[in-house]
């Protein structure tokens, strides 16, 4: 046998895959699962294009081997929206110009959906501290900052 | 226990994820070429970066022993593998430690913090690790165990240098013991680093005072990072504090005696003379935090 | 669903000037966007790339035939395998970028590709090829490439715009004078003077998506291609090149590009993957690492500058004399030209001297950079002058007002200036509170000026109107930063049809007219000037289309929000979707095509004020607002502007404080990577506030100058000004790093 | 007639010379006329220059027609980002 059969829960689906021992996962999430909204920018944690949720924890997939997922809930940017209604922070993100060329925007959508799971009204220290995970090299941030300010004013709302 | 074992052409890679400590010290008996992993932060990217491949990978975050924090009475104990993220959620631990976990806070991104770990940080053997100044100024011991069975340790005593340790092959740290502190106690963690965020400690200081009940220093602990090739303890500067009342002179001869202390060395992140004279700044910082806390009873 | 937001009846325009939702972002947000490295092919293979651990060394031999012979190997290329190289200076220095021939020129120097069946496979086979190398001296400055006594990296290159031409070769590839007036007599009548040397290092434009290529090059010797590039049309002209071939043999199809910064207007993967696409008789993709993007792709350079000024104590600057040398990298080609000709503009000078030179040294080929090379020699005018202005009393934006340079005023490098904003970006950020704010201990304000000339080029549009009542807009500039975004306004302003109606599409080589490079900041105006004057040709097929149903002539048609009337008014308007349900009885399909070279390049300035405080124990620099003023000509999609602004803003404060190549003394770079290369993360920045000055360009039909460049001109000199206010000692080398800042403190005194 | 300035690297080959008037209607006819006027000085205008024209930077400018009493200048090529 020369693979591992791996068998997860990704964005609310029971998926099954193949992989080896030493892949990371998001070797495995683009490459075997087909899920390539989950973006590699370093491979080394440094970036977090590759953020997702694993067990409802922020990961950087590429320092994670692909077998931890066996028995895992993922979530990643795919699992985000709610059929074709998206979530308040995609929502935000669009109407607040926060992505320029988008490579950094799945990440940045899952961590702050991370974020706000666990602090729903932060500061903006707090986002900032958050995200600097995320690099993102075309907005200064600022955008992106007001977008999760804005998503997160809504999801109090609602 | 979990097992995968694959054939890549003349090799064969096997993946274990024992649940019990038991468990994995059979496996790493058995398997002389195996790495163990908690958070693996580290060793991902080395094998994807074409360093020579483990021919067996341990994951030790399925054994419950590994990834707990718990008060466990007179200390804590926390798991050798539970994430950063947990400690810095566990608001006892924070309001006992609040340095100890700063320091663990500090260890990389959130993304990171859901992965690293003390154990990890600790058996890394980075003279930067920013966690290991804070559990050492708390007196934190290393429980390990191996086919020997368990031993335990001061975790000043498991980095040798950088990238090595003192565990023996088949060995792996189980759990970090901190004794509950004193009264009138406090700690704090400062590090520089030139991002706010994401960057390797140029110099860490860790610092510990406990204080009478008139304010004067009874004790004081003092270790620095990333000044020397493992953590130092710098006995001039607490010396220099016990019987203080840590005031401006004994701030000043706390700060000299820790740049005295420093044998670090010029590299991209810093100067030799850089980290001597930051060495000092932080100290003399993290001793005042500390003595603050102290006075407040511990908390931040 | 009608998506403006604020239009804009001020200026008379429904769609121009509103903040429309993107029309790619949907796909952006929910992962579905695909970039160079998305793509998946059947039977696709997996590249890799062996690189020079060496500085500067002799490729004595090279053995591929272990690799070839390994497990899952497909294809293995060396430089065997591409043609000797051919044709003009600057292209067989591509040619020999691409892969190196008889010597490795740095470490990443490309030497063997491999493609396999998996990741791992190609890897191992990498470790199985044999170099043999001769290990050669290396230069990694210009000081070391300039001396007498330095290793010359290339044998026949003897230093033009030098009279006589010297006879040796040398490390340096040439040099660029400008000047006017007569220095020694500008110098006499200052009342100050002052001269300071600097030094930058070079860095990278840190796009967070390294680069990819695939390749399919089917047996009739052509080949497909999928790249992430800042312009497909010239990925196909660079890799032609390289491999020998007509363009017509490939066609190159852009994926969405994340991030480019001027990084990925170059080739480096594009020929590796056809050739080996093509031995292996399968697809074939590579992407690059991160730490290869580091080592082997274009960093902007590293600068050596001398600057003097002098000025009158009422302010007027009297004489500038600027020195400078830049690294290039392994070939010639820094953007000394650029900041040579950018460094004084901005001012009214009579009496310069500003003198250049381009120096190869052991480090990977420089690449555009967002207004390469300005914001080097900013940096050291901008500096110098914050300190002119101190010593003759003056507030710098008052300084830089007297000396501003408007509408009519002869540029340091030559010709008059048409209608600029530059006293407006001073006015606007004299006039905002930002400038006077209060500054606390250890604080510090500084302020910076830029110019950059931003640029016009080639491009095609073509519009087509569907029969729904909606228009696609076809052109092949690639989408950085919201491009797409701006086209569909000026489309929709044009058509006078709802924005969402619009549909613009970044096509393939095949499928529309050639575009040169997103690149110059060139895309809103040239690019969008074109699709204006496709729309333009539209409307007036439109207009007559209805003229032939009123039996009028279509001169006595008006077109008003998307209808056309009779101007008299003797028949109801008819509208675009009704215009287009009966395309075909009214003269077959409605479609426009326009290419030009565009003209009317509008020039940009920025202006920028950066307050911090610095730590004095530690030397930590915390930026604590940021202020950019920079003149749009007119904003087509505001908040993309802002977030072009930002950006570069963003940009410029990593190059000052943080950002840096390091080199160890085997000439091995020794951060790449994110974590010791030091690209600022959120919690290092404030908000970027903005201010868009609009002078509008009269040449472009709705006032664009253009925007991406500019705004990283200022940052570096802003920054170090202001750390010079708050530190009380000016620190002239770069990055302001807490060691470097520190160090002066403690040691020296100013 | 056009107006045409030399910076200091093309007055190398003008022997100093820094204004000159020549007649020409386009980029092509300048060139060549400054050719003749100043021998090698064609070559160095045709290889990796642009062209002001009354202020404008044109690449390839070759065949662009020059206005009366059009003011010129030869510029270095320059690349955007």
């Amino acid at each position: 046998m020369t693979k591992i059969h791996v068998t997860s829960e990704i964005n609310g689906d029971e998926v099954e895959f193949l992989t080896e021992p030493n892949v990371s996962l998001l070797n495995a999430l683009r490459d075997e699962v087909g899920l390539t909204g989950v973006k590699e920018g370093c491979g080394t944690g440094d970036c977090g294009a590759c953020s997702v949720l694993l067990n409802d924890e922020l990961n950087a997939a590429c320092l994670v081997f692909a077998p931890e997922a066996d028995g895992a809930e993922i979530l990643t940017v795919e699992g985000l929206s709610d059929g074709d209604h998206l979530h308040p922070l995609q929502q935000c993100f669009l109407e607040g110009a926060a992505l320029q060329c988008g490579i950094c925007t799945p990440g940045f959508l899952v961590a702050a959906k991370a974020l706000l799971d666990k602090n729903p009204d932060p500061t903006e220290t707090e986002i900032r501290y958050a995200l600097a995970g995320n690099l993102c090299r075309c907005t200064g941030y600022d955008k992106i900052i007001r977008a999760v300010q804005d998503a997160a004013a809504q999801m109090q709302e609602a | 226990m979990g097992c995968w074992t694959v054939t890549r052409g003349l090799n064969t890679l096997k993946y274990f994820s024992p649940s019990t400590v038991e468990e994995a010290v059979e496996v790493l008996a058995a398997e002389p070429g195996a790495q163990v992993f908690a958070g693996a932060t580290d060793v991902v990217p080395q094998i994807r970066s074409g360093k020579p491949e483990p021919e067996s990978l341990v994951d030790l975050k399925k054994i419950d022993r590994l990834v707990s924090v718990a008060d466990a009475g007179d200390k804590w104990v926390i798991g050798a593998a539970a994430p950063a993220s947990h400690l810095t959620a566990n608001a006892d631990l924070v309001a006992e430690f609040p340095g100890m976990v700063e320091a663990a806070g500090l260890i990389g991104s959130d993304q990171v913090q859901s992965r690293s770990s003390l154990g990890g940080n600790l058996c890394n053997a980075s003279p930067a690790a920013d966690s290991v100044p804070g559990m050492v100024v708390n007196g934190a011991r290393a429980v390990i165990a191996g086919s020997g069975g368990t031993r335990t340790v001061p975790v000043e005593d498991v980095p040798q240098g950088p990238g090595k340790t003192s565990l023996a092959p088949g060995e792996f740290v189980v759990e970090i013991e901190v004794d509950h502190r004193p009264a009138n106690t406090g700690d704090a963690y400062l590090r520089l680093i030139p991002r706010t965020e994401m960057d390797i400690a140029v110099v860490g200081v860790g610092a510990r005072v406990t204080l009478d009940d008139a304010g004067n220093c009874t004790s004081a602990t003092i270790a620095l990072g990333a000044v020397a090739p493992t953590v130092v303890r710098v006995p001039d500067a607490e010396n220099a504090l016990a019987g203080s009342a840590i005031d401006d002179t004994a701030l000043d001869a706390v700060a000299a005696a820790a740049s005295a202390a420093c044998n670090p060395i010029d590299d991209k992140r810093g100067t030799i003379a850089y980290r001597q004279h930051v060495a000092g700044v932080l100290t003399r910082r993290a001793v005042a935090i500390a003595a603050e806390r102290a006075r407040n009873g511990g908390a931040s | 669903m009608a998506l403006a937001e604020d239009t804009n009846p001020m200026q008379g325009f429904k769609w121009v000037g509103s903040r429309p939702i993107r029309p790619d972002g949907f796909d952006k947000v929910t992962g579905r966007a695909k970039f160079g490295a998305d793509l998946v092919l059947p039977g696709m293979l997996t590249g890799a790339v062996l690189r020079s651990p060496h500085a500067h060394a002799e490729i004595v031999s090279i053995d591929t035939s272990d690799a070839e012979a390994m497990p899952g190997v497909k294809s293995v290329v060396t430089g065997a395998d591409f043609p000797e190289p051919y044709g003009k200076p600057a292209e067989q220095d591509v040619q020999r970028n691409v892969m190196a021939r008889e010597k490795a020129l740095y470490e990443g120097h490309v030497i063997a590709a491999v493609a396999a069946l998996t990741r791992e496979q190609a890897r191992a086979a990498l470790g199985a090829i044999k170099v043999t190398y001769k290990v050669l001296p290396h230069v990694m400055n210009v000081t070391e490439a300039m001396a007498d006594s330095a290793v010359v990296i290339h044998d026949n290159m003897i230093t033009k715009n030098v009279d006589p031409a010297p006879e040796a070769p040398s490390n340096v590839a040439s040099r660029t004078v400008f000047d006017g007036g007569e220095l020694d007599k500008g110098f006499a009548e200052a009342d100050v003077v002052v001269e300071r040397e600097f030094t930058t290092k070079p860095v990278h434009q840190g796009y967070i998506e390294p680069h990819a290529a695939v390749a399919d090059t089917t047996p009739d010797g052509r080949s497909t291609v999928w790249c992430s590039s800042q312009g497909h049309f010239a990925m196909r002209t660079y890799t032609s090149n390289v491999l020998g071939w007509d363009a017509s043999r490939l066609k190159v199809i852009p994926a969405e590009i994340g991030g480019g910064f001027g990084g990925k207007t170059v080739i480096y993967l594009e020929p590796l993957a056809v050739r080996l696409s093509q031995k292996a008789g399968r697809p074939v993709r590579i992407v690059m690492d991160r730490d290869e993007v580091f080592r082997a792709s274009g960093p902007t350079s590293g600068a050596s500058l001398r600057v003097k000024i002098g000025a009158k104590n009422d302010g007027t600057i009297t004489a500038a004399d600027v020195w400078m040398a830049f690294e290039a990298g392994a070939f010639a080609g820094s953007p000394v030209g650029a900041a040579s000709m950018t460094a004084l503009a901005p001012y009214k000078l009579e009496n310069f001297k500003i003198e250049g030179f381009d120096v190869v040294v052991n480090k990977p080929k420089v690449a555009a950079y967002r207004a390469p090379g300005a914001p080097i020699s900013s940096f050291g005018v901008e500096s110098v002058l914050d300190e002119v202005a101190t010593k003759v009393g003056m507030d710098p934006i008052d300084f830089r007002m007297h000396n501003a340079v408007e509408q009519g005023d002869t540029a340091t490098y030559g010709p008059k200036f048409p209608v600029i904003g530059f006293k407006e970006t001073l006015q606007a950020i004299k006039d905002h509170p930002n400038y006077t704010a209060e500054l606390g201990p250890n604080q510090g304000r500084g302020v910076a000026s830029g110019f950059w000339f931003n640029a016009g080029m080639n491009s095609t549009a073509t519009v087509n109107i569907n029969d729904d009542g909606t228009a696609t807009v076809v052109t092949g500039s690639p989408d950085i930063g919201g491009s797409r975004a701006s086209m569909a306004l000026m489309a929709a302003e044009e058509l006078g049809i709802d924005v969402v109606s619009i549909k613009p599409v970044v096509a393939d080589t095949e499928t529309v007219g050639f575009n040169d490079v997103t690149g110059g900041s060139r895309v809103t105006l040239a690019t969008g000037a074109a699709v204006v004057e496709a729309c333009r040709i539209i409307v007036a097929d439109l207009k007559a289309r209805a003229a032939k149903g009123w039996d009028i002539e279509a001169d006595q048609v008006e077109w008003v929000d998307g209808r056309a009337q009779p101007i008299d008014g003797s028949q109801p308007a008819v509208s675009l979707a009704e215009l287009a349900k009966n395309w075909g009885r009214t003269g077959g399909p409605i479609s426009a095509t326009y290419s030009h070279n565009a003209r009317g390049v509008g020039a940009a300035f920025s202006t920028q004020v950066c307050d911090l405080e610095v730590d004095p124990d530690t030397g930590r620099v915390t930026v604590l607002r940021y202020l950019t003023a920079q003149d749009a000509g007119r904003a087509i999609h505001p908040s993309y502007v802002e977030g072009q602004l930002q950006g570069g803003v963003a940009q410029g404060i990593g190059w000052a404080l943080n950002e840096e190549y390091i080199h160890n003394d085997d000439g091995v770079m020794e951060n790449p990577g994110f974590l010791d290369y030091r690209i600022p993360v959120a919690s290092d920045l404030p908000m970027i506030d903005t201010v868009i000055v609009e002078v509008p360009n009269p040449a472009h039909p709705y006032g664009v100058r253009g925007v991406g460049e500019v705004g990283i001109v200022p940052p570096l000199a802003a920054v170090a000004n202001a750390v010079a206010a708050a530190a009380d000692r000016r620190i002239t080398d770069l990055p302001l790093s807490p060691v470097r800042i520190l160090d002066a403190i403690l040691n020296s005194e100013d | 007639m056009a107006e045409v300035h030399f910076t200091a690297d093309l007055r190398s080959f003008t022997g100093g010379v820094s204004d000159v008037s020549v007649e020409a209607s386009t980029v092509r006819q300048l060139i060549r006329a400054l050719d003749e006027l100043y021998p090698g000085l064609g070559e160095r205008l045709s290889e990796g220059t642009s062209v002001a024209i009354n202020g404008e930077i044109i690449a390839d400018a070759t065949y662009e027609e020059l206005p009366p009493d059009a003011e010129v200048h030869f510029l270095e090529t320059l690349a955007g980002g």
